[in-house]
């Protein structure tokens, strides 16, 4: 991040374009380029984005049957706490991701919007599930059923699935975190990981 | 009796105490949050934080902290504005001005008070109308219902709280904590917990009443997650909310330190000769009974609220008074008294 | 008890009221006036003979369109294109509405199924809420999706949609929305989507069989 | 209770008083509540902690499964069904098959049948597991729910291992199952899991959480359900059982091979306080997992070998014309579909009874007069889907 001074400030920097595994929007881009320019202010910057991105709090927010896999995430098996997002709020005033978790209906859109608009800048909406997405198995003949919720609200990560594992979900939540930090993060397996690894038969 | 020079001196001195005491609390917000995350995981089988900071997360509570101060900070538009603002401060002052009064190590106290321990209950007390304030200020009928609830249910373990400690303080026969710790020299079997039956249940129903006047489950009533959404500080963001997150584990530490203080020996080691580490004693045993309390509230359901007065005000106030008078007799009995 | 003997009684109280009774098919079912229909629920209810405790369903139909053949050649339902707009039709609703009342005892363990027919253009039916409070919230959604009125019903809101949501959705001939009070209800076109399909596969994967052609509208 | 006496004085009789005007507050619980297990919306008019009326707003997850049906063939609204009750989707998916069958009058091979009451009641037992934890999750106990979701991994696995998909399968077609039994030690591990349950894990709810004070406190007495209420309302599967009535349509109204094997009904008896408390539905669905054990081994001890698929899987289906109300015991109670073809391959009609609709609707009477945190421990104890209700 720091060595990037000398970049021209429009467009992409190719350093970093090859780092991504995602296409950066030239929003994001813009964000990046503008900050890189001080060093202190960059080192500032990266202190606060690792402490944004290593405690995403969720809000309780269950629409339908991914709800239940965003549950089985935070339970034991999986457990998302291991990333620091396992603080799920019940008030959107203390979270800072939306998982929208399931079919968003056209009853439900006015107060999922409200319930965006009550969290704290800055915040995050991940899209899981095709219905989130983009209507899903409803899109035919789903009167009551809003096809994608970012007709609604601007969605950072899609997650897809019907529903998504919960692995694709903390994949999900990866990329955000990527996308935080605006950059691919190293990912580091700590020893105990490869030692558990190693004992997991293929198959049972 | 002193000149400038003296007073000055002590202003110093309060003023480095002032600021040692904000960091500890500080710390040990961060290091209870995390702290309860990882004793929660191991409660669950799970892990609880991993990566932050590379080794068992321990960085969480800090980016927690971080994250928190970089958020929006929002006051509803049908707010009280200035009951709003000030509800985190002044539960967070009333956390912080018992600390004062906590005898560390021999003399190693900010204000060694006469009346410390009637100073600590009298300015922790402050909590409750911090939370009221917030409820009502909120303008969030969660909020208000938290509130309601959190104010009925401090005022009233107040009471046995306070009422468990009479015991000591008659066996003490005074109510300067150091003094409190000084009686119970000489091993574990001279701490006050075990100094006769009676102090012993008095210390189980310190230990109960403070959990509930501590808000943390199976009595969290103010919060209650599943009935209301998160009590009386479900409008609050940001740093205002994080000051009701410091007071709760600064609170949190505190009763467990005062219960070490009162009843398990301040900061005398266990066994006599082993009272190198006078501070780091006291903390060990607040750490253990922080742990104690965290063991109780990722275990238990939680009780409803009438049954939670109904255990105030119909079994814990009588089990207390009932402590203090068999204490009494107990001192008169064995002849310790006179 | 025999469906067909839980009829005769049934009929010998309403008299005109009994329309038919159909033994053919695998389910058999009593036909009955609309008008009364609340006479006769409460006395299945009601007499201690029969003592039908438990309205297992409620359900409104929609009869437009139906294929009475038997060869399925129903008139289809609207929805919406792949383009996300929705699918209209000139073809004018016909036929009547019904109410389809499945009952069951617990105490004698015998079943009963009632049906109504109601003009599509005076669809009102007698509420039996008073007679099962289950029934209530049936017939709520019955008005909900169809449209079924129920008269003497305390509470006839909708159930499912919102109380400013435009016609019934179970209709054959029902439009479906593009927009309700501001909130987008169509699709978007697949032109719109934010990640267009790539031209090649992902390296390193299965390459797609050729007779599958990838989904692009 | 004694709060229903209370119902009538209180606030009313404050009208004599005219200095001191008060009103009932009218609280909004939901639809992003954590105890509304999903999007119910309970509109509340309260007095204090007590409850004069509770309102349940539907709809929010209304996703037109019935209109669907009208659209898609009756293979492709398998997937929809499992959609329905998204805990237990065996169970809906083996309740709309059979009501096609009953309806093609078509004959399913036997092994199809054992397979799928197998997976039905693994599924059962899943859902009844997330109905503790979430049961208990509304009294405030968070482990519980971990451990019961750390139990029911295991049966998504098996499940995944069968059918492929990890929550929801879409497994069973008309006509039989999609996939036969994996042979590497399916059953094996299945034998194994369901002793591992029976043996130790239901255990430990029952220490941790069944028989603990603070929940017996909580959920005795409170919610009572009457037989008569219960009935009014078409109460099924464990809140009807819940209240004492010994009704199962596995045993009364059998399906599939269910009068095959031999399991017994648990009912609910006040063993801590009223029959038809919460804390009655509870120990029935602690109780209904040890007999869905039952049957699964006996299903699975007596499987037969032979063909798993009637219909071949291409091929479409087509029902001849009529009319049929099928009803079956899925794990909230009883999920009746009433299907009506015109003969083609698709639904001209598609009614869904679903029992959490049903088994909701009781809050409005038993609700009033209940406390606050009451009202949550029976919204929690009634273990309702919103997929189910709103479908």
């Amino acid at each position: 991040m720091s060595s990037d001074s000398k970049t021209p400030p429009s467009g992409y920097d190719v350093q970093r374009e090859h780092m991504l595994d995602f296409k950066v929007d030239q929003q994001l881009a813009e964000v990046v380029e503008s900050d890189a320019k001080n060093f202190i202010l960059t080192t500032v910057d990266e202190v606060f984005n690792w402490a944004k991105l290593s405690s995403i709090w969720p809000v309780t927010f269950g629409l339908a049957c991914c709800a239940i896999e965003m549950m089985a995430t935070s339970a034991t098996r999986y457990d998302m706490d291991r990333f620091g997002a396992g603080a799920f709020r019940a008030t959107p005033r203390q979270a800072d991701l939306m998982i929208v978790s399931g079919t968003v209906t056209g009853k439900m859109a006015q107060r999922l919007k409200l319930i965006y608009d009550q969290m704290p800048e800055p915040k995050w909406v991940i899209a899981m599930g095709s219905c989130a997405i983009g209507g899903g198995p409803y899109f035919k003949y789903g009167y009551h059923v809003v096809k994608g919720v970012d007709l609604l609200v601007p969605v950072d990560v899609y997650v897809p699935g019907c529903p998504p594992r919960p692995e694709v979900l903390i994949d999900g939540l990866m990329r955000l975190q990527d996308k935080i930090r605006g950059r691919k993060g190293r990912f580091i397996t700590p020893k105990w990981v490869t030692d558990y690894a190693k004992k997991i038969p293929y198959r049972k | 009796m002193g000149g400038m020079s003296d007073q000055g001196l002590h202003v110093t001195g309060a003023a480095l105490m002032a600021t040692l005491m904000f960091t500890v609390m500080a710390l040990c917000a961060i290091v209870f949050t995390w702290m309860e995350r990882k004793v929660a995981g191991f409660i669950q089988s799970r892990y609880g934080p991993m990566y932050t900071g590379r080794w068992q997360g321990w960085a969480q509570a800090v980016a927690d902290m971080l994250k928190i101060l970089g958020k929006e900070d929002i006051i509803p538009a049908q707010a009280d504005k200035g009951l709003f603002v000030f509800a985190p401060i002044l539960v967070l002052l009333g956390s912080l001005l018992a600390w004062a009064a906590i005898p560390w190590s021999p003399g190693f106290i900010a204000a060694d008070l006469d009346l410390g321990l009637f100073y600590i209950f009298a300015v922790s007390s402050m909590v409750v109308i911090g939370i009221l304030m917030a409820g009502w200020a909120s303008n969030n009928k969660w909020a208000l219902y938290g509130a309601a609830r959190g104010a009925a249910q401090m005022v009233s373990y107040e009471i046995p709280l306070a009422l468990a400690t009479i015991p000591v303080i008659l066996n003490v026969g005074s109510l300067n904590t150091q003094d409190i710790v000084i009686a119970q020299q000489g091993g574990m079997f001279n701490w006050f917990v075990f100094h006769d039956p009676f102090l012993f249940i008095a210390f189980w129903m310190y230990f109960i009443a403070s959990i509930a006047e501590t808000n943390r489950g199976p009595f969290d009533m103010p919060e209650t997650e599943s009935e209301l959404v998160a009590g009386y500080h479900t409008e609050y963001t940001g740093m205002r909310f994080a000051f009701f997150f410091l007071a709760e584990y600064a609170n949190l530490f505190l009763v467990a330190i005062i219960a070490s203080v009162v009843f398990l020996g301040g900061w005398w080691a266990p066994i006599p000769g082993l009272d190198f580490a006078p501070a780091l004693t006291l903390v060990i045993k607040g750490v253990l009974l922080v742990f104690l309390n965290m063991w109780v509230r990722w275990t238990l359901p939680r009780v409803r609220v009438d049954q939670l007065m109904h255990l105030c005000w119909k079994v814990m106030i009588p089990v207390t008074l009932l402590c203090i008078v068999g204490s009494g007799l107990w001192m008169i009995l064995s002849g310790e008294l006179g | 008890m025999e469906q067909k003997a839980i009829y005769d009684l049934l009929a010998g109280k309403l008299g005109e009221g009994a329309v038919a009774f159909h033994e053919d098919g695998i389910e058999p079912w009593a036909e009955i006036a609309v008008g009364a229909v609340a006479e006769a629920c409460g006395f299945l209810r009601g007499e201690p003979s029969l003592d039908f405790d438990q309205l297992m369903c409620l359900s409104g139909i929609d009869w437009d369109g139906f294929d009475e053949a038997g060869k399925g050649k129903s008139v289809g339902i609207l929805g919406y294109t792949d383009e996300g707009s929705p699918e209209t039709s000139d073809r004018q609703a016909e036929g009547d509405l019904g109410v389809a009342y499945h009952l069951y005892s617990h105490a004698l363990d015998h079943k009963f199924t009632l049906r109504i027919r109601l003009p599509r253009d005076r669809a009102e039916a007698p509420t039996v809420s008073g007679v099962w409070a289950t029934a209530s919230w049936h017939e709520r959604e019955a008005w909900d999706l169809l449209g079924i009125r129920f008269t003497g019903h305390p509470d006839l809101r909708r159930m499912l949609l919102d109380d400013k949501w435009v016609g019934h959705p179970l209709r054959k001939d029902y439009v479906m929305p593009d927009r309700w009070e501001g909130v987008p209800m169509d699709g978007k076109p697949y032109s719109a989507n934010p990640f267009p399909a790539t031209e090649e596969p992902p390296a390193g994967g299965p390459k797609p069989d050729g007779d599958t052609p990838p989904a692009e509208a | 209770m004694a709060m229903d006496t209370k119902k009538t004085n209180g606030w009313a009789d404050q009208d004599d008083v005219p200095e001191i005007k008060s009103e009932l507050l009218e609280l909004n619980m939901g639809p992003q509540h954590p105890a509304t297990h999903g999007v119910l919306r309970l509109l509340l008019k309260t007095d204090g902690e007590i409850v004069y009326q509770v309102t349940p707003v539907l709809g929010y997850l209304h996703r037109c499964a019935e209109k669907i049906a009208e659209g898609v063939n009756y293979k492709q609204w398998v997937v929809y069904t499992d959609r329905f009750d998204y805990l237990a989707p065996m169970c809906c998916n083996h309740a709309y098959v059979t009501a096609v069958e009953k309806l093609m009058q078509q004959e399913v091979p036997e092994r199809a049948e054992h397979i799928r009451v197998a997976v039905a009641e693994l599924s059962r037992i899943a859902s009844h597991l997330i109905a503790l934890a979430t049961f208990g999750l509304d009294m405030g106990a968070w482990t519980p729910l971990l451990y019961c979701f750390r139990e029911r991994e295991e049966i998504l696995n098996l499940l995944e291992r069968i059918s492929g998909g990890r929550m929801l399968y879409n497994y069973m077609v008309p006509g039989g199952v999609r996939y036969d039994i994996p042979e590497d030690g399916w059953v094996k591990d299945v034998l194994s899991f369901i002793t591992m349950l029976e043996t130790k894990k239901i255990k430990d709810y029952n220490q941790l959480l069944t028989y603990n004070k603070i929940f017996i406190e909580r959920t005795a007495d409170v919610g009572v359900i009457s037989k008569e209420d219960a009935f009014s309302y078409a109460c099924t599967g464990p809140v009807l059982r819940g209240s004492g009535v010994k009704f199962d349509c596995r045993r009364n109204d059998p399906y599939s091979v269910y009068s095959k094997f031999d399991f017994e009904i648990p009912v609910g008896l006040g063993e801590m306080g009223t029959v038809g408390d919460c804390w009655d539905r509870y120990m029935v669905r602690v109780r209904e997992i040890e007999q869905s054990c039952r049957i699964i081994r006996q299903a699975l001890d007596t499987l037969p070998e032979g063909p798993y698929q009637a219909i071949e899987l291409h091929k479409p289906v087509k029902v001849p014309a009529g009319a049929a109300y099928t009803r079956t015991e899925s794990a909230k109670g009883e999920i009746g579909h009433y299907i009506i073809s015109d003969g083609g391959q698709t639904a001209f009609r598609n009614k869904v009874r679903s029992p959490s609709f049903c088994n909701l609707q009781v809050v409005e009477k038993v609700g009033v007069g209940q406390m606050v945190s009451d009202l949550v421990a029976l919204v929690g104890s009634l273990d309702i889907v919103l997929g189910e209700i709103d479908r």
